[in-house]
């Protein structure tokens, strides 16, 4: 019986474990060689991606709070892996820095509360997960103590996120109110189209839209992804991300599938604005983190228009994209902060020239942001098309309309990094840049990814095996 | 005959490229373009020993991506075929005229491999999303080429260039995913070719899907007004880039008009065609007499790709089976004879390091060579019989005027109108450049051609003369093909 | 139930109450008592709805007491980064934390 | 019948001659004049002896000389109607050019040897020799119009590459450039012409063509006269248009501009291809198309007035130009005039056909004694070193022979009997007399004109003043032996030529007609003739005042007669000014600033846009909140409103 449940909760349960054992780490020997702590930490981090391979429990626990079944296992493990990656990508800047025992510990207090938030069947469980992965975040935000920028943006992110919240708790409490459960199951059963459970699923997507950071509810994005350390700005682009769409997903389909009529034509605005807007202002960006944090935005708007579909080829499309955005953003974001690390370095302008100094680096940074834009061979060509097959085949034409034109105008951006690194000269461009083996592996991971993904077929199928429409 | 050969020789050159190291690349990058010449013309042969050519050739279909009913589905018939040989014989060429490429010579052959090897997908595959996958795989290449090998306003001209085509593709991406939002309607989504093909769509649905797969792949068939990109790019491109843009991407453009969007919506095509008609005649005639003016002989032989490319979709849009047939020959034509004037253009600017027409002069005194193959370029595009480009000419005017009514008669009238023109420019610029007293005291000193442009011209110059004087087996072919097509 | 119309008016009230201090006050402190203000608003919802409608079940009230949980970790952590904040621009208004824009 | 597929080797040889001295020219030079003499001395024989054997051996059959298909490929096909086939076709006119074409050609070839002695392209010339006469012999064998279009293609591209041979030349250049592209302009008629024809012909093949068009009440025949466009039948709008492109090809008026220029050219191209053979090529098409043409008489009529007009107003202008290829080239434009206006005024039947055969007979002959003239004045001007009159003079007595074979030629242009242009032209006025009494005045004069200025041009280069050498020609008179024999044989043939009865050969329905001289139109002819050479010796037997006193008693009209009517100015106005300022020009701008600046605007525009909008992002946390509020109310409002 115990043993069930700890398979039901094998992920929650070992990173609790990591967690303990970090905080004990650091109660009793402060001295413990930095290496070694980041390799348990890595080495820990695998041993959670790896449980995920062992058996396939379905079942839920606390009366219904907490589900598992395949789906949620594969998103859980999905992050996970873009957290080992990540955690490898930032190895080296940790080295460096007095707290890393800290950050692993408010990474891990995240990961596990997207691990609830995931597997919530209750929007009170849900709510918990929710700021559990969004406090600790904030002050992770600002963990580069010493960078005025970095505590703006945590700043920013913090506020932002409280004004969300309550907005979303005031959504909930009406969906409460008429409904008279938090359980997703009566919820949904008991859902009526009175103005006032609408009213609480608009405001439940506006806490949503916030977490993707869709437009307008983005603003912070930007200015926290560029204050922030390399490492945290990766995780809130991909793992935050990816975590608030995975359940977004769930509770849209599950919960609210019945009403789609509803919230399909605010979705669609949503995605259209999102990705317009998003694509506007990156192309006018300087800086490298904040130009990727407006990538990321045009991206998430290109994936509200497979949840707009809301079928199953959408849902697998979705998780399917965010899969390769994983590896094509990891991958971006690991060459920005390999040079940042470095040299300190993150305008775009200080690229210039970077061909003919570390012409590996301008190629795997070449090869992720060409994913990004979903230009063949690589695996964002076909996330892409999948994204806007699904939208294709319940005929949201004019959306797709926009999307494809919004494509032309983020291929302009791109390119235009691309062009800065190969083409541009420079008097004093950065110099060659040995990189740390660990953020080697990530980017090698991250390039084999790009290009593979695309063409194996085996991981769509699997991943439309284990998802659902409405 | 596999046809799946005709990807993975290339893929395996580019995987080879990345693994030898710096000048060898050039040579894996010969290797692999004679080994898939050499598969292409197997191809060809076979195919012209089939029996029965009602259906496509050497079809193969593997499922892919079974949830969205994307298969990778392959197969040719006598348009593609006849735009496989053009590739390969472009793609050799391109290889040898850029055999002295000093500057990232390892890159510079991947990226035009590449750019190849997404020509020889987008012609045999079958499916859409295929097809579209192979079309997209161009973009990377020809940006590259152009910003880091290019001159001018390189950056400029390859943004402007891969933009405008991302813009046309975008609008092919949304006419093949209305498809699929119509067959899905219809019971079972689809990307086949084949497929699509049965479909009945109505009359609003026809209308609004065809111009935008037509227009999407005009813009890379420099259509006029979406020509623009042609004449920055060709200016800034290199040589192979000018070549590969001209000689192959553009016929992209062509063959997926008339291979997808005329194709599968033959009934919109019959309603839009009168437009298409009257934007075909202007881009002739329009393209015809801006070359007129330019002095810079690269540009000029880009606006006069603009006028050529005219003609295929003029063949295109007058819907009759010559004037198709005519369209197809006019791409083959078309796509050799400008990487000839590409590739001997680049020759001279190497030696004279101007390609200002009136900058130079005599050149045929020193450069006999170079200078005879730069006048059978010209002769070839101004249709001079015994060459390709007089072949494909006639038979769209012949196809076009088939049509009984004055408007395709006077559309005709207008569109042979600019063989006078092209004439002009093309002797003005032989005038100007070739012949005449040598202007500057540098030149008389200058090299003729060395061994890989010697063969480099000579292929191309060999398809364009074989083209020239035995069309009737291409062009049997071909008509054969348009008439199962088009029934 | 006209009791629980009356108090959800008020609770309505409070959450615009507290949306419009945050958005016309200046002071992040302020900002954050804002937020204070609309969540709450949410909790008197719960309370309210647990009592009047569903009284056979506490769902809200639970949900209440973890709102409250929560909401003192997230005021400690922004009250933290605000104490950050003040240190590098000397000032917790937050017309002045503008160097990321555009 | 006898098989006649040994004629393809009269194509098949100069074309291999052309290809090996083309591509391995450079490595014997020497050789390759000897080889394209040879390879064209081939030739003539087999023209030769396939003359023989169509006209005495095989002869007629059902009293009509047999139209025979000695070679029949198909090249290309459109439709099953409409095809290219690459043939050669043997009747009465084709089997004469043939031996036109070798004739000349094979003496062209064997005079440069001498002529061309020493250039440095000499092997690049003889292999531009060797494709123009493939060319020339393809057209005339053709049997489909297309395969006439694109030999007629192949020969412009030889002239053009053959008049500007001497490619350092500006002039030169610009020459070929002008030939090419007017002629050019007219095949634009051809090419119209032949989509018509064989739109409503539905083929493309000659015969069958013939065949259908003869057909009065076929429905094919009735459909292109019923077919009309602004009033006028399509028949006759495809025969006017392809005779549009006949006109270019042979320097009618107004494509005549390029013909003098052309003679920048080296001087034996000249005669063979400015003279005798190229450009009667738009005389051959009529006369191929004959059938068909004379079911039309309105085309026929523009072909004669056409044809009538040139031939006047060219020898207006011969007589005022000094310098000789010049004069030549112009007297060319008016004799092919004659060749016109004889087809204009023939009927088909018979008798009537009289014109048809004069035509052809003067074409015959006029490629013999123009050929003699333009070699004897590339003798003169291989001596001399310019084409000036002015520098000439009182040259017979250095070049004897070539002064009696230039007067030899001069007699017979003149129309003096019994030499061969008395013969053809005497046919020709009166053809013309028996069908229009205008074309035959203007013939007469013409004719008259014609003897003035060829005795002004003869008497300008031989006599009028003692020779003074400028410069190093002092030492040797004549030319080598290889520039006099070629002009020895062509003397012979001018003086005997017209003894063959053409009539009997040849003819527009295949009969054969009698001949006879009618005295009253001969008579005419001789006195016009006489009168033009009585005043030429007049006035330019010795130096004297009496030109210049004539010429400016005419005043404008000499001068405008010198500047050739102005014609080419008028051209390079609407071609330099018109098209090319006004719509050239114009387009290249539209293209940068209004096509390539809407591409360019649609950037601008989002760029503008994207700064524009810079400001929402304002770095604010209240703002920020404040979209996000907003957004959050619209949403809703989106929702719980169904908006």
């Amino acid at each position: 019986m115990i043993l069930d449940y700890l398979s039901l909760m094998r992920f929650e349960v070992l990173a609790l474990g990591a967690v303990i054992l970090l905080l004990l780490i650091k109660v009793f020997s402060e001295k413990m060689n930095i290496s070694a702590i980041l390799g348990f930490v890595n080495f820990s981090l695998l041993v959670i991606l790896g449980a995920s391979f062992i058996g396939r429990p379905h079942g839920s626990m606390f009366g219904g709070m907490f589900l598992n079944d395949g789906t949620l296992m594969l998103e859980k493990s999905i992050i996970t892996f873009a957290t080992l990656l990540i955690s490898l990508q930032a190895n080296n800047w940790l080295k460096n820095h007095s707290s890393y025992l800290e950050f692993y510990l408010l990474l891990f207090s995240v990961l596990i509360g997207m691990y609830f938030m995931i597997s919530s069947g209750n929007f009170l469980m849900f709510y918990l997960g929710l700021e559990m992965a969004t406090i600790p975040l904030a002050a992770l935000a600002a963990f580069d103590f010493n960078r005025i920028r970095s505590a703006e943006g945590a700043g920013k992110m913090i506020l932002s996120s409280a004004f969300s919240s309550a907005i979303l708790l005031f959504g909930l409490s009406l969906l409460y109110g008429t409904t008279g459960s938090l359980d997703f199951g009566t919820v949904s059963r008991n859902f009526t189209s009175g103005s006032l459970s609408l009213l609480g699923l608009s405001f439940l997507l506006v806490g949503f839209a916030f977490k993707i950071s869709a437009v307008p509810f983005h603003f912070w994005t930007a200015d926290t992804y560029e204050g922030s350390p390399v490492a945290i700005a990766t995780f809130l682009s991909v793992v935050s991300k990816g975590a608030a769409f995975f359940i977004f997903i769930t509770i849209l389909y599950k919960v609210f599938g019945a009403v789609y009529e509803k919230w399909i034509h605010a979705l669609t605005l949503l995605s259209a604005i999102t990705m317009t807007i998003g694509n506007l202002f990156a192309m006018r960006q300087l800086n490298i983190k904040r130009f990727l944090a407006f990538s990321s935005i045009t991206q998430a708007g290109y994936i509200l228009i497979a949840v707009a579909s809301g079928t199953k080829e959408g849902m697998a499309s979705i998780i399917y994209f965010l899969l390769i955005y994983i590896f094509s953003n990891v991958g971006a974001f690991t060459v920005v902060s390999i040079i940042c690390d470095k040299t300190g370095k993150d305008d775009i302008d200080d690229y210039k020239g970077l061909y003919k100094t570390n012409p590996k680096l301008s190629i795997a940074m070449m090869i992720a942001l060409l994913s990004l834009a979903g230009v063949p061979p690589t695996a964002g060509f076909f996330g892409k098309l999948f994204l806007l097959t699904s939208g294709a085949s319940k005929g949201l034409i004019v959306l797709l309309v926009i999307a494809s034109l919004n494509m032309v105008i983020s291929l302009y951006y791109y390119l235009k990094v691309v062009k800065v690194m190969f083409v541009d000269k420079n008097e004093n461009p950065i110099e060659n840049i040995s990189s740390h083996i660990s953020a080697k592996i990530v980017l090698i991971i991250c390039l084999i990814g790009i290009l593979s993904i695309g063409f194996i077929n085996c991981i769509f199928e699997y991943i439309h095996a284990l998802s659902f429409g409405i | 005959m596999n046809l799946s050969l005709l990807i993975a020789i290339p893929t395996l050159t580019l995987i080879s490229i990345l693994f030898v190291n710096g000048k060898m690349a050039r040579v894996a990058a010969l290797a692999g373009s004679f080994v898939q010449l050499g598969t292409a013309l197997f191809m060809l042969f076979s195919y012209m020993n089939l029996n029965d050519v009602s259906h496509l050739a050497f079809e193969e279909s593997h499922v892919w991506f079974a949830q969205w009913n994307i298969n990778y589905h392959i197969g040719v018939d006598a348009i593609s075929i006849a735009m496989i040989m053009l590739t390969s014989v472009v793609l050799v060429a391109g290889v040898l005229v850029s055999w002295n490429i000093e500057d990232k010579t390892k890159e510079f052959f991947f990226l035009l491999v590449m750019l190849a090897t997404g020509a020889f997908g987008f012609f045999i595959s079958v499916d859409l999303f295929v097809q579209f996958f192979f079309f997209e795989l161009a973009v990377i290449p020809k940006f590259l080429l152009i910003a880091i090998w290019g001159s001018g306003r390189k950056e400029y001209s390859a943004m402007k260039l891969v933009l405008m085509l991302m813009g046309g593709s975008s609008l092919v991406l949304i006419g093949i995913l209305g498809f699929y939002y119509y067959s899905a309607e219809a019971g079972t989504p689809s990307f086949d070719l084949q497929t699509l093909s049965q479909l009945s769509l109505s009359h609003e649905q026809q209308m609004w899907l065809f111009p935008l797969l037509f227009s999407g792949f005009a813009v890379l068939s420099a259509m006029f007004p979406f020509h623009t990109w042609a004449p920055d790019g060709h200016s800034s491109a290199p040589t192979a880039a000018s070549m590969f843009l001209a000689g192959i991407s553009m016929k992209l453009g062509g063959y997926g008009c008339l291979r997808v969007a005329v194709f599968l919506l033959p009934h919109a095509a019959r309603e839009y065609s009168p437009y298409i008609i009257v934007l075909a005649c202007i881009g002739i005639l329009y393209g015809a007499f801006v070359t007129l003016k330019q002095t810079d002989i690269k540009l000029m032989n880009a606006y006069s790709s603009v006028s050529h490319c005219g003609f295929v979709i003029l063949g295109i849009a007058m819907f009759t089976k010559t004037a198709m047939v005519g369209a197809v020959l006019q791409m083959i034509s078309h796509g050799v004879m400008t990487a000839l004037f590409f590739a001997v253009i680049g020759m001279i600017y190497q030696r004279t390091h101007t390609r200002m027409g009136d900058e130079m002069g005599g050149l045929l005194k020193v450069m006999p060579f170079l200078s005879t193959v730069f006048i059978v370029a010209g002769l070839t595009s101004l249709g001079l019989p015994g060459f390709s480009g007089f072949v494909a000419e006639m038979t769209v005017f012949v196809g076009s005027f088939q049509n009984e009514d004055m408007f395709h008669r006077f559309a005709t009238i207008f569109a042979t109108a600019s063989i006078v023109v092209t004439a002009v420019y093309i002797l003005r610029a032989v005038g100007i450049s070739l012949w005449g007293p040598i202007k500057k005291k540098e030149y008389e000193s200058l090299p003729d051609a060395s061994w890989n442009e010697k063969l480099a011209a000579g292929i191309l110059v060999l398809s364009i003369v074989i083209m020239g004087t035995m069309p009737l087996w291409l062009s049997d072919m071909i008509s054969k093909t348009t008439e199962t097509l088009f029934p | 139930m006209g009791d629980m119309k009356f108090i959800l008016a008020i609770s309505f009230a409070l959450f615009f109450i507290g949306a419009y201090g945050f958005l016309t006050r200046r002071n992040m402190i302020t900002m954050l008592m804002a937020v204070e203000l609309m969540l709450n608003a949410v909790n008197i919802n719960f309370v309210v709805f647990n009592k009047y409608l569903y009284a056979d079940k506490m769902d809200g009230l639970f949900f209440t007491i973890f709102i409250i949980t929560i909401a003192a970790a997230e005021a400690a952590v922004a009250i933290a980064i605000i104490i950050n904040l003040y240190r590098k621009f000397k000032s917790i208004d937050e017309n002045d934390i503008d160097t990321l824009r555009w | 019948m006898v098989n006649y597929s040994y004629i393809s080797f009269v194509l098949i040889i100069p074309l291999v001659v052309f290809l090996i001295t083309g591509l391995f020219g450079k490595k014997m030079p020497g050789l390759s004049g000897i080889l394209g003499a040879l390879g064209m001395l081939g030739a003539a024989c087999l023209s030769y002896f396939v003359a023989y054997q169509y006209f005495l051996v095989d002869g007629r059959v059902d009293g009509i000389y047999p139209t025979v298909m000695a070679f029949k490929q198909t090249w290309l096909q459109f439709t099953p109607s409409l095809k290219i086939d690459i043939g050669i076709i043997l009747d009465p006119i084709a089997v004469m050019m043939l031996v036109v074409v070798t004739t000349v050609s094979f003496m062209v070839h064997l005079y440069s040897i001498g002529y061309m002695h020493g250039e440095e392209r000499y092997a690049t010339y003889y292999s531009f020799l060797s494709l123009f006469s493939f060319s020339m012999l393809g057209l005339v064998v053709s049997s489909n119009i297309f395969q006439m279009y694109m030999f007629w293609e192949l020969v412009g591209v030889s002239s053009f590459l053959l008049v500007g041979f001497y490619f350092t030349k500006p002039s030169a250049v610009a020459a070929a450039k002008k030939a090419f592209i007017v002629t050019r302009f007219a095949d634009l008629g051809f090419l119209a012409g032949i989509l018509i024809l064989s739109f409503y012909s539905e083929s493309l093949d000659f015969q069958t063509i013939i065949h259908n068009m003869m057909d009065y009440n076929g429905t094919i025949f009735l459909n292109a006269n019923a077919a009309s466009f602004m009033g006028v039948s399509a028949l006759t709008w495809a025969l006017c248009l392809i005779f549009i492109g006949g006109a270019g090809k042979s320097a009618m008026f107004p494509f005549h501009i390029w013909l003098p220029d052309a003679m920048e050219g080296p001087t034996p191209v000249s005669a063979l291809i400015h003279a005798a053979t190229m450009v009667v090529a738009g005389v051959f098409l009529v006369a191929r198309l004959f059938p068909v043409y004379s079911q039309v008489p309105a085309a026929l009529d523009v072909v004669m007035y056409v044809g009538a007009f040139s031939a006047f107003f060219a020898a207006i202008i011969a007589c005022t130009q000094t310098d000789i290829k010049r004069v030549l080239a112009y007297s060319t434009m008016s004799q092919i005039g004659y060749m016109m206006f004889a087809l204009g005024v023939s009927g088909y039947w018979g008798e009537e056909g009289l014109g048809f055969t004069a035509s052809m007979f003067h074409l015959f002959t006029h490629a013999m004694f123009k050929a003699l003239l333009f070699l004897g004045a590339g003798a003169v001007i291989h001596y001399v070193h310019s084409n000036e009159m002015g520098d000439m003079g009182g040259l017979w007595k250095k070049m004897p022979i070539t002064h009696i074979v230039f007067f030899i030629a001069c007699l017979a242009i003149s129309g003096v009997p019994p030499l061969s242009g008395f013969f053809s032209k005497e046919e020709i006025l009166t053809a013309a007399y028996q069908h229009n009494k205008i074309v035959y005045a203007v013939g007469l004069l013409t004719a008259c004109l014609t003897a003035f200025y060829m005795f002004r041009l003869f008497l300008m280069i031989f006599w009028n003043k003692e020779y003074k050498a400028h410069g190093r020609t002092e030492h040797h008179g004549e030319a080598p032996m290889t520039m006099k024999l070629p002009l020895l044989i062509l003397a012979i043939a001018t003086i005997f030529a017209g003894i063959i009865p053409f009539s009997m050969y040849v003819s527009a329905d295949g009969t054969a007609v009698e001949s006879h001289i009618h005295l009253r139109e001969a008579s005419m002819a001789v006195a016009a003739g006489a009168i033009g050479i009585f005043s030429a010796f007049f006035l330019y037997l010795k130096k004297n005042e009496r030109p210049e006193m004539i010429s400016s008693a005419f005043g404008a009209l000499y001068r405008t007669a010198y500047k050739k009517f102005y014609v080419d100015e008028l051209y390079l106005f609407v071609t330099k000014n018109m098209i090319f300022n006004f719509i050239a020009v114009p387009a290249a701008w539209i293209d940068r600033n209004v096509v390539d600046g809407m591409m360019d605007l649609i950037a601008a525009v989002t760029e503008n846009l994207s700064d524009s909008i810079k400001s929402i992002q304002s770095g604010k946390i209240s703002s920020y909140v404040m979209w996000f509020f907003v957004g959050a109310i619209l949403l809703s409002m989106m929702i719980v409103y169904a908006l």
